[in-house]
């Protein structure tokens, strides 16, 4: 039998010589160009690193090409990153620009350093998943296809973190991120009470709803959805396969804006509704493409030099933003969860 | 259906950005699952739905996580995906690998599944993407031998990660990787056998940028910090000005507490106004460094929407000594009460935060013997709802 | 208990603030109400607890609130406070008198109860503290007949108040105390008819300085604003300077949005800019002023902790004019369809507020017919749980 | 029959000449001393105003003696404000300084304009109501007393406010105070099951409870309180007498800071828990007054000229602020209720 809780490789067989020489003794580092970067040691070593973007579904054959150049350029070793960039760790600058010319042959864009938008964290959508409000690699690479130009430079004010998750479970984390784009579903789930007797726990049903709106039906040893109170988060769905929530003439996208998680100058904040609705329309999602670039370009073109999505949106004022951006505020704006007051605006400070 | 056509995710193949529907379709020749995953896929892209069904309880022996169940809603149209599983193997601290590794993990996916994968989940996991019932256990089996195991899935310690730190970070206020390696190696019965309320997810980044998120997307945060001042190199400030750095406006006046002033000459720093933001190094990586005397910040409750709204982490422990020297006993230490209590107390599928806030903060901290100081909150409390304990009333 | 000595309270008639206590001692001589009041509140002090009981429903004949029964818990000691009712009445707008009215007052009260008072009670009502049941109908009767009425009390509309506004105060930015008065008289049968789930409260204030606290005191809040450019008389700007004003560090540095500039002789004002805070106005009376397009925001929701926690009142309608002419009919007219929504909606002792959030503000808009506009809110929802309406989805 | 629903008595006539003719033409204002306003009008008017504190709680022999004081300097008026105190109002700026003279005579202090101490917006206590946790009078009366000078002068930084509530429900409206004293009980209620069966309506009761810490008794046709749930809100006590909250071992003071109402610079604020306990020490609760006293120095010797107490607070942070002051920082601190993961520090930026 095979060996269990052996727990992950030890890290250290998978350093590069020059790291492990200079492990905990970097100095400062500097972004050469789009994608590439450089990292000085106090020993003098320098270690350059190109990062290049993934689709992140990857084939075999896509990581044994990446080991391929690894072992040419790199000494055999390569990494990953907390966005799904691959980056190539290289001991020696004569090797970058044949690295990088390699790379640009392969159709593998270099970039998503500094002021960029970086490669998207994302989700399973229609390719794993069972609750997917909507598609995570198609808009992906909608999305990146038509914003190609702002990874490959590093134009904008700052770093643009753009995210999806194709339903509320949020596994692309999208909470906190300067553009985040979320699947949604738009109506109450229907309950197959024949099937909930026998599959699901009706008090665990009725716990996992935020809202209260399932209430048990004892005569159908079921429960019952009370439509007016039901957000479709599809947490009752989770629970329980007899609630079906996906429904494609309803599943929608929507988009949210100024999230943030690093804790430079202000503090991380959570992304915010922007744009409640957008339909979805494999398999290029135009409307979602247009709305996303939108918001990059009014970002560009209004923003402070070094103000990240949300810092422009909080320096302005939300009312100000939704009168840049041309966005329409609707009653969809308005928070009516639990925190819901702390968003009302309590003084009479506002802009016309 | 070996021959379905693909028009509309054809059209992703096109546009600058790499394609994963070329990833698809460069196994769809060898691996029929390849090949019907693409064409269930667009059945997806004409009907705008999923054509997955709900989990199941599928795993291999001695686990209770790691795998997720996947079965197709449509299996006789497309029998290859009619089980597609997922196993989640834990990655290396850092994402790094080096080309050996990662070819015998292209081997083993190509002889027991559909070679297809993600680089990496979004908890850090590498995710192999779809294999049978069938498959699992002799894939486990052969990872194992070669030194993988699984990571986390259901109401389990998550496959904890960690930014790339000192390996390759000037910033790094201690060894990140060694710490997430220790840690998951520490926790594996945690993170391979499910037995709390509900997941639980640690992150791990060297300094406040927080390059994997840590505040956001775990539970326990354990985020880099320093007590002294940040150190200055007078000479380098200069050196940055000198070459056309706006330093007033993008410095100065950037940070977050006035910290910071610059007379033409020196940059000075009221040591005790900085909240260590990062701001002003990250601008001037050559010239600021982090203070020497470094350590960690703890944050406690960060996940996403599920089910009482989306929660950042926040301070439980201002900050810790990160001590390789005695394994980290402090850390786990505190890992042991909290899930001690959490256990106790939690309910079904309710997160660690969740249920801090429905039972108060009081009572946590008492539980994992932590004293209250005012950098757990931004203010305190403006309602009057106060609750005593019974021994401090008459 | 005419003769009970009172050493507790004696304390507290030293000391350079006027006493209460000497207060009550005027009236004693007099009035055993008094007497007793006194020595009723020298047991609290000696036993630190209240002594009067729960209240009780009395009232005078057509009217359902205005009176707060009282009874002493310890009747046998005190036996005229046995009985000892407040009497509420409404107070002019802004609290202005003439001395002929004071002095009514006084001479009814005087005749009637204890003939103590508060100046005011803090929902602004001229309290009339402490008479008997029997005397309830008479004092009524004898103030109706001098011309004063009963204010609110219990689930009605309470006795609205407002700043001193035109008649004492360069900044209002409309007429409160006219306001206040029609508000008042329109509303009779509200004002002394509980018959909603809750109390509800109107305060206004002539501009943002906000000098009745309507913004936390009130359900339903009107607070003067303007919508084109505050006005700025340049060469009072520079007498300020001129006699020393500090203007960068008191003015243009705190100004919450930087919309004020001065190159040493003009102050400049990015007008879209401002958000009409009255920062620099206070500091500047004599040079600048409110713009001249003038009216008020109304904003909804504030009160006290119970039950949900306090509210801070939340913009409803940023811009209104008052309009005097068409007797405030916009007002009016919200009102009453605020009312209906909360009278049908509202839970017992549940605040407007309280209903809003509870029903979520769609619904309300919808009922009181207003458009969402990103005014009403600091930012939008960071949660995803989003209600749709019906015939918006298929 | 008395007429009823005549509504108060029209303002016209409470009146003075000055002000009817400079009804809305007041043109700016002077504080030509502590507790001297001059407001001139558009015509050249000016109106004095003389502030006078007031205790609140009055007689009419305290009114009469206000009545003749304005006959003889005020042509026949006067006011007050919705601080309670008394202003009174003349057109000769001749009278200002008598009015002031026969004032102190009488023991009547003027001041509470500009960045002072005014007087403290309180409620009944142990005078009028049956809730109270402590008294309202005497502990203003015992502040009053101490904290004198700042009413007398203009010496602070900016306003501060002072308010006193003396229950929960907060009739001093103390939530928004730059210092509140709040009276507070400290143990759950006692039920008098053998009277609430008839006074009171169980389903009511139960309602009552912010925390849900009711549930009924069927047995006994009472209610129960689950003890370790209850914070002695006093909330089921206002809806039915026969649960008796008040302790006179256990009552006490509260004190909170930095609640703001006006929208000059910042938005207004509640004021927060800076000290959970202070014991009721009548008729003049030394450790209140001290600790009332403290804060008004800590908040004068370190906030900038020009800065409430909550906009000093924010901008250095609470945990200097609780290192300046030296007050305990304790569990009761961090807040448990509805709203309190929002208090929750989700940064790591703070201070040491
Ligand atoms: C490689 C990576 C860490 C890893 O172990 O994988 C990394 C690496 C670096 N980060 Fe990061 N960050 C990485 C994800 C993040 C994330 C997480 C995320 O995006 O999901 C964040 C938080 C983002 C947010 O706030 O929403 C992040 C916030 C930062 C910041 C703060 C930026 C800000 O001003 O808010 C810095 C500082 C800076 O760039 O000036 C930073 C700086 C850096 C530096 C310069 C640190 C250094 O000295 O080496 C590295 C190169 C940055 C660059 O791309 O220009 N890194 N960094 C991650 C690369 C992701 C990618 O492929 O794009
Ligand atoms: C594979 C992955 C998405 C991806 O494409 O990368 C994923 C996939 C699923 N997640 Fe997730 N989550 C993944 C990372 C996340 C993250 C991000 C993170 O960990 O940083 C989050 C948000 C952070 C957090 O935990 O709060 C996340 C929040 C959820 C939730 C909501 C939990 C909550 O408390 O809010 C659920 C719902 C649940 O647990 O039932 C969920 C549930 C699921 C399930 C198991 C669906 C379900 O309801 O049973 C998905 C299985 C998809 C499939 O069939 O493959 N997933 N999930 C990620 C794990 C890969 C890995 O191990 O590396
Ligand atoms: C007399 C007065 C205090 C004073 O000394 O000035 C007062 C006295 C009482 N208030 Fe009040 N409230 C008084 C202004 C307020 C204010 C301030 C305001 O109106 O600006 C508030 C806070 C603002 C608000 O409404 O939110 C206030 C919030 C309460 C509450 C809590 C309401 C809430 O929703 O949070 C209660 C509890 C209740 O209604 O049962 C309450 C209840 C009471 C009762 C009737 C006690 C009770 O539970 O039945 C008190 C009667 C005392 C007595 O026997 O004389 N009183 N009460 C004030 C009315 C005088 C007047 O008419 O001018
Ligand atoms: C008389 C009165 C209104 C009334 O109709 O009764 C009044 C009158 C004036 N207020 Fe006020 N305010 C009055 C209560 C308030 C209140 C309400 C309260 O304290 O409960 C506030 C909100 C306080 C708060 O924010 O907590 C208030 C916040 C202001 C402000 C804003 C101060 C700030 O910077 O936050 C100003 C502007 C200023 O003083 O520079 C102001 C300014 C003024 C001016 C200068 C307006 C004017 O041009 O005449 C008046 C003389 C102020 C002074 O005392 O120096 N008034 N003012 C109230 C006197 C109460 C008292 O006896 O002390
Ligand atoms: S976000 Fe939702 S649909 Fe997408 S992978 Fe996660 S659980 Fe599945
Ligand atoms: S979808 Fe969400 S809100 Fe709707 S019933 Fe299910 S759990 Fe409740
Ligand atoms: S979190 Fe800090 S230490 Fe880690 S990679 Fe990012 S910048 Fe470097
Ligand atoms: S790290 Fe941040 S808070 Fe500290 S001095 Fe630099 S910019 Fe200011
Ligand atoms: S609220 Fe404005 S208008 Fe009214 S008295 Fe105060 S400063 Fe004057
Ligand atoms: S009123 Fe306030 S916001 Fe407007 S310019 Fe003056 S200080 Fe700035
Ligand atoms: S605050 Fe409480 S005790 Fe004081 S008067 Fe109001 S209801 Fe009565
Ligand atoms: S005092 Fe308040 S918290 Fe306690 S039982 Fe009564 S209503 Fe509930």
């Amino acid at each position: 039998m095979a060996k269990t809780d052996i727990g992950p490789p030890h890290y250290e067989q998978m350093l590069p010589p020059i790291i492990k020489e200079n492990y905990g003794k970097w100095k400062y580092h500097e972004i050469l160009k789009p994608g590439v970067l450089v990292h000085v040691s106090e020993t003098g070593d320098k270690l350059y690193t190109v990062r290049v973007g993934s689709p992140r579904l990857v084939s075999i054959y896509f990581i044994r090409d990446l080991c391929d150049l690894a072992d040419k350029y790199c000494d055999g070793y390569l990494r990953f990153t907390s966005r799904h960039n691959v980056e190539f760790l290289l001991s020696k600058e004569e090797n970058v620009e044949p690295l990088i010319a390699e790379l640009k042959e392969k159709g593998l864009p270099v970039g998503g350093t500094g002021n960029s938008i970086s490669n998207m964290v994302h989700t399973q959508g229609w390719v794993h998943c069972h609750t997917p409000a909507t598609d995570a690699s198609g808009i992906v690479k909608s999305v990146m296809d038509e914003l190609f130009e702002y990874f490959e430079n590093m134009k904008l004010p700052a770093k643009l973190r753009i995210s999806l998750a194709c339903c509320l479970n949020m596994c692309g984390a999208v909470h906190c991120s300067d553009i985040a784009i979320l699947g949604i579903h738009r109506k109450a789930p229907v309950v197959n009470h024949e099937n909930l007797k026998s599959a699901c726990e009706i008090p665990t049903v009725i716990a996992s709803c935020p809202t209260a709106a399932i209430r048990p039906n004892p005569k159908l040893k079921s429960v019952e959805i009370k439509e007016e109170r039901c957000m479709y988060c599809g947490n009752c769905y989770t629970m329980c396969p007899s609630i079906h929530i996906i429904d494609p003439e309803n599943d929608a996208v929507s988009i949210w804006v100024g999230g943030k998680v690093s804790n430079a100058r202000t503090a991380p904040m959570f992304s915010r509704l922007a744009i409640p609705y957008l339909p979805n329309n494999p398999p290029r999602w135009p409307e979602v493409v247009d709305a996303v670039k939108h918001l990059v370009e009014v970002y560009a073109a209004n923003a402070k030099k070094g103000e990240r999505m949300g810092e422009w949106i909080e320096r302005i004022g939300w009312e100000k933003f939704f009168e840049i951006s041309g966005l329409e505020f609707t009653d969809k704006h308005i928070d009516d969860f639990t925190h819901a007051v702390t968003t009302f605006r309590s003084t009479t400070q506002f802009k016309w | 259906m070996a021959d379905s056509k693909t028009p509309l995710l054809d059209q992703l193949e096109t546009g600058p950005w790499p394609s994963f529907v070329k990833e698809i379709k460069k196994m769809a020749p060898e691996k029929p699952a390849a090949q019907d995953l693409l064409g269930q896929l667009e059945v997806s892209y004409e009907e705008k739905k999923g054509h997955w069904k709900h989990g199941g309880i599928v795993g291999v022996m001695g686990y209770g996580g790691g795998v997720i169940g996947r079965y197709s809603d449509i299996p006789e149209k497309f029998p290859n995906v009619a089980e597609f599983h997922t196993i989640r193997l834990n990655q290396p601290s850092g994402w790094f690998y080096n080309t050996k590794a990662l070819r015998t993990i292209c081997d083993l996916w190509e002889k027991h599944g559909s070679g297809l994968t993600n680089l990496h989940g979004s908890t850090g996991d590498i995710v192999l993407l779809g294999t049978t019932t069938e498959e699992l256990q002799p894939t486990f089996d052969e990872f194992s031998e070669q030194g993988f195991d699984l990571g986390g899935s259901g109401s389990d310690l998550r496959t904890p990660s960690c930014c790339c730190g000192m390996a390759r970070c000037e910033f790094s206020c201690f060894d990140t990787m060694d710490l997430c390696h220790n840690l998951t190696n520490a926790f594996q019965d945690e993170l391979h056998r499910p037995m709390w309320p509900y997941k639980f997810k640690i992150k791990i980044s060297g300094c406040p940028n927080d390059c994997v998120a840590a505040i956001a997307r775990s539970d326990f945060a354990i985020i880099g910090t320093w007590k002294d001042d940040l150190q200055i190199d007078q000479e380098g400030v200069r050196e940055y000005v000198k070459n056309g750095l706006d330093i007033e406006d993008l410095v100065i006046d950037r940070c977050p507490t006035g910290a910071l002033s610059w007379d033409g000459n020196e940059l000075k720093l009221e040591g005790k106004e900085c909240v260590r933001c990062m701001h002003c190094i990250n601008v001037m990586p050559k010239a600021l460094r982090p203070g020497k005397e470094k350590g960690a910040s703890i944050l406690i409750g960060g996940k996403a929407t599920i089910l009482q709204s989306a929660f950042l982490g926040w301070v439980l422990v201002p900050f810790m000594e990160i001590n390789k020297d005695n394994d980290y006993e402090e850390i786990k230490d505190l890992l042991d009460k909290i899930w001690e209590w959490w256990d106790e107390n939690g309910k079904v599928r309710e997160r660690v935060g969740e249920t801090i806030c429905r039972l108060g903060m009081r009572n946590f901290l008492r539980a994992v013997e932590l004293d209250p100081i005012p950098q757990m909150v931004f203010r305190p409390r403006a309602n009057p709802y106060v609750f005593w304990w019974p021994e401090e009333v008459k």
